[in-house]
């Protein structure tokens, strides 16, 4: 039931996966309210990431988000390197102690991530960036295993509440972040960078699911 | 898609090898992490000034490296900004001891990257100033949006902070002459094309024949408002009056007047946007003690142009007259 | 076509008016007949330098006028030849009584109104001298036709003859080194898109989005062929051998390599081309002494680019060096 | 029979009519093989020539041409400005002398003139220049006058001359002016400058014929 080494970097390999197979759709999803690159910088950063994760010898779980976390700050740049590179790079941090990763481990995680996420871009909710799909997502996630629901039903909530946070992304007025440029023109446009965030979630879903991997 | 490219993923690398061939003389190019810096540095005892960002805005930053200038730039992909190990690296390589300024475009990916980079130099023990250049009108500025965007004023501090730099200012001096710079300059773009990212391979935006985007950022990023092309006159009055209107610019002021092209807009066009820039001043009272036309901070090849005004001051007059030698940007030497 | 324009009659005067407006410390504009002079011409006892051409080049050649490069330049109509009064004006204006070199791109446009100005001033009593540049290799050279194009040897002939001249030389001398200049000079240029003469309206030809023109001249005349769209290593490859194949050029020579852009081509790939044609030479043993890389020679808003090589001697390279003072090329001073 | 002042003046306007008329056809034809400007070129010139000459008080013929030839020289530039500009200021030359302008006189000055356009130029019969439509012309005049024929009949023919004439251009090669450095490939187009050389033989057969004015 725990969150392996190996569901770790399938994990990580799943992104990149979606990352590289939706690259086009994210700079254009870009293109319409930023600078037409998250695609293509987060393609960047998941492409280094990809080898190094898999030249990694089996070890911790943490180890391997702070190798991911490493890698897109120093690849990616822009707005979404910095910022993902934090949310992994916390993870990493609180997972540092744990021996296994079990549902809650990777619940509290992620919530910290998301939180350093926010206080390293001063981003809140509904200011249309990534954090309106990663804080419905861990929330559903923490309160679905509050609720006993299982570790597979619950990475299921989460990555519908990304779903539809990126969604909801669409008729919001940016706050933060280039699209915030465009004023009230922003609105209609579904954020990107919410988009790879949903795009994470499922990743994590798909790993982490039992019976996957 | 046509350029004079080989592979878009490797225009930047490949770009930083030209100027390495073509400047060896002023600039050293470091390809692991990327950045430019002078070949002199580090200049002991002098602060060093260090600015980068997207790729796309040539020559800003790279070619503004080089003495009475910056002391480094920080070159990330193109429109994407650099990385922390890059301007850590930048920052370790041209500090003389004496403080470093990170001048840094007001774009969340840049102060984030900036920001990022200063925390691991000041570890380090360089003391870090960083100034954020915000000049943008086009964009409404609130405590509640990432603010407005650096563009122009960017040119004209990174080289009226250099010269102070060069003088031997302090650190805490040429930051706040920095400021200073950032607080009474004001620009305005209008694009009449769009660019087109290489690795993205099409336009960023579509543009009707007869249609113009006004306030459009550095990076395609669209603007207050779509227009019906009209005569450079009147574009020009309707930029101007956007620029003089926010600080505001006064009757009896001096200014630094910056014509600015996009990349893809002729020098011949910009004369004739000089013209009405200088006629619209002048009616407003307002003189032109300094100028610079020509395609400095661009956005690829985009058809379009920006207006910088700079409230002048003594000390930034004769700063931004001292001698620079870069290859962008050179003269006294 | 979307142009930073008023009216498509006016461009020439509007430029010249924003010129006037923007350089009066270096040169003086005259709007009836259209010259640009220094500010401080005439000098007496120094050859005067003289060029002229079509408009929508820029900054050739109004912006190559003040110290160490040329007395006048005069600007005809977008790539129109000017005519001869306002030659006849500008040499009279400029010459300090030691002679005046005519510098011209052979164009029979060029070459008759600058012909019929010479006459005029030669009746005066102005003892004038022509030399004609016609370095681009895209164009056989043959006694039966019109011979070559004068190109981006012009520029590096006005700068590096203003020099001779400000230093004193003869006529004589001023036009040989000239000559020589043109004769140890090639150039190659390629066109990616089109340029839009304002007056014309629409695109002086087209081109397939995968389609570039080889040899294209730089007011958009077609040039040797059109060819698919290459990376930029092999466009430098077949551009560079056309050039050092045609003087040749041989191992050991020391060039000054000019990387021009033709108006619509953004400095990052400028840079790239350099890369390249630096790569190239070396692999042809021919040290690069000097570099410009920017865009001097433009073709309005056209993308593309020219590349030329001057094989230098000590003399040229002295004269290169020597201090300039124009709004389009500085340094030195 | 003779050409009168106000027939010189009709010459003038005709022409200066028909290039405007024909402006962007002339300006496409050399976009095809030169620089795209010929019709914007010689329209600038004439509306320059039409005030100066509708100004100038009854006189000589030669004088008209003279203003013609100055304000072409001063206000064209390129290719198209000194050589126009060489016809009419050797059309004024060589009937300065005359008291009326006989259509013998209208003849040799033109023949005169061609010459001189070909001295400057430097341009030889099927160089693919306006010489290709003058020539023809001039000499059509000259043989038929020579033959007897009316003057009517004679600009007629020299009218048809200089169409064909610019006709023939179209296959020929370049080897003057701008069109010469396309080399083979400027073959297959009319020359545009010996398309406004006919209609500036059209103007004057519209002008000068009997019953025209
Ligand atoms: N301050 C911020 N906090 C959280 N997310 C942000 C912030 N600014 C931008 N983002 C996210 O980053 C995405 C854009 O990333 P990207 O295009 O890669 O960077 P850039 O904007 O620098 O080009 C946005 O769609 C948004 O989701
Ligand atoms: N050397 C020459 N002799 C005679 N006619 C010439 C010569 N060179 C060019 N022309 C004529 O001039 C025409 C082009 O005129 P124009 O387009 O106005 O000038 P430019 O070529 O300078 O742009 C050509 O079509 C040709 O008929
Ligand atoms: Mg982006
Ligand atoms: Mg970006
Ligand atoms: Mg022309
Ligand atoms: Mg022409």
């Amino acid at each position: 039931m725990s969150v392996t080494f190996e569901q770790a970097r399938a994990f990580v390999s799943k992104f990149q996966e979606a990352i590289a197979a939706d690259k086009e759709y994210l700079t254009e999803l870009d293109s319409a309210i930023g600078d037409g690159d998250h695609g293509i910088n987060m393609d960047r950063g998941m492409r280094a990431v990809l080898p190094k994760v898999e030249a990694l010898p089996n070890g911790t779980v943490a180890d391997l988000f702070r190798t991911v976390a490493m890698t897109l700050i120093s690849t990616v740049g822009g707005a979404s390197g910095p910022l993902y590179g934090t949310l992994f790079l916390q993870l990493g941090t609180n997972l540092k102690a744990k021996e296994s990763v079990e549902p809650q481990d990777w619940s509290e995680a992620l919530t910290t991530a998301v939180a350093a996420v926010m206080s390293r871009g001063r981003a809140e909710p509904r200011d249309k960036t990534m954090v309106d799909a990663l804080l419905p997502a861990s929330q559903a996630l923490a309160s679905g295993l509050a609720a006993g629901d299982e570790f597979d039903m619950a990475l299921q909530a989460a990555e519908e509440a990304a779903h539809q946070g990126a969604l909801d992304t669409i008729p919001m007025v940016a706050h933060r972040g280039r699209a915030s440029y465009l004023g009230d023109r922003s609105a209609g446009h579904q954020d990107p960078g919410a988009t790879s965030s949903w795009m994470l979630m499922r990743a994590a879903r798909e790993a982490f699911a039992t019976g996957s991997n | 898609m046509k350029k004079l490219i080989n592979n878009p993923e490797n225009v930047v690398r490949e770009e930083l090898e030209g100027i390495a061939a073509a400047h060896s003389d002023r600039v050293k190019v470091s390809l692991d992490p990327y950045y430019v810096m002078r070949a002199d540095a580090p200049v002991a005892g002098k602060v060093a000034v260090v600015s980068g960002g997207g790729s796309g805005h040539e020559p800003m930053h790279g070619g503004f490296v080089g003495m009475g200038m910056l002391s480094a730039a920080c070159p990330g992909e193109v429109f994407t900004s650099p990385t922390p190990d890059q301007i850590l690296a930048a920052t370790k390589a041209v500090s003389g001891g004496s403080g470093v300024l990170h001048i840094v475009k007001n774009y969340t990916g840049d102060i984030l990257n900036f920001e990022m980079a200063a925390d691991l130099a000041k570890e380090e023990g360089i003391e870090v100033e960083a100034v954020i250049t915000n000049d943008d009108v086009a964009v409404q500025d609130s405590l509640y949006t990432a603010g407005r965007r650096g563009v122009g004023v960017t040119v004209l501090a990174e080289k009226i902070c250099g010269a102070a730099a060069e003088a031997g200012r302090s650190l805490a001096e040429v930051a706040d002459l920095c400021r200073r710079v950032n607080q009474q300059g004001r620009t305005m773009g209008v694009a009449l094309t769009s660019c087109t990212v290489p690795a993205a391979g099409k336009p960023t935006f579509d543009l009707g024949e007869d249609e113009m985007e006004i306030g459009i950022g550095i990076h395609g990023e669209p603007g207050r408002e779509r227009r019906k092309m009209g005569p450079a006159d009147e574009i020009v009055e309707l930029m101007a009056a956007a620029v003089t209107d926010d600080l505001p610019f006064r009757s009896g002021d001096s200014v630094l007047a910056f014509v600015n092209g996009m990349g893809g807009t002729p020098l011949l066009e910009l004369y004739i946007v000089y013209r009405a820039l200088d006629r619209f001043l002048k009616g407003k009272g307002i003189a032109i003690e300094r100028n610079l036309i020509g395609s400095y901070i661009t956005s690829l090849e985009m058809a379009g142009c920006s207006i910088t005004l700079l409230r002048l001051d003594r000390e930034m007059t004769q700063y931004w007259d001292a001698p620079v030698n870069t290859p962008g940007l050179r003269w006294g030497v």
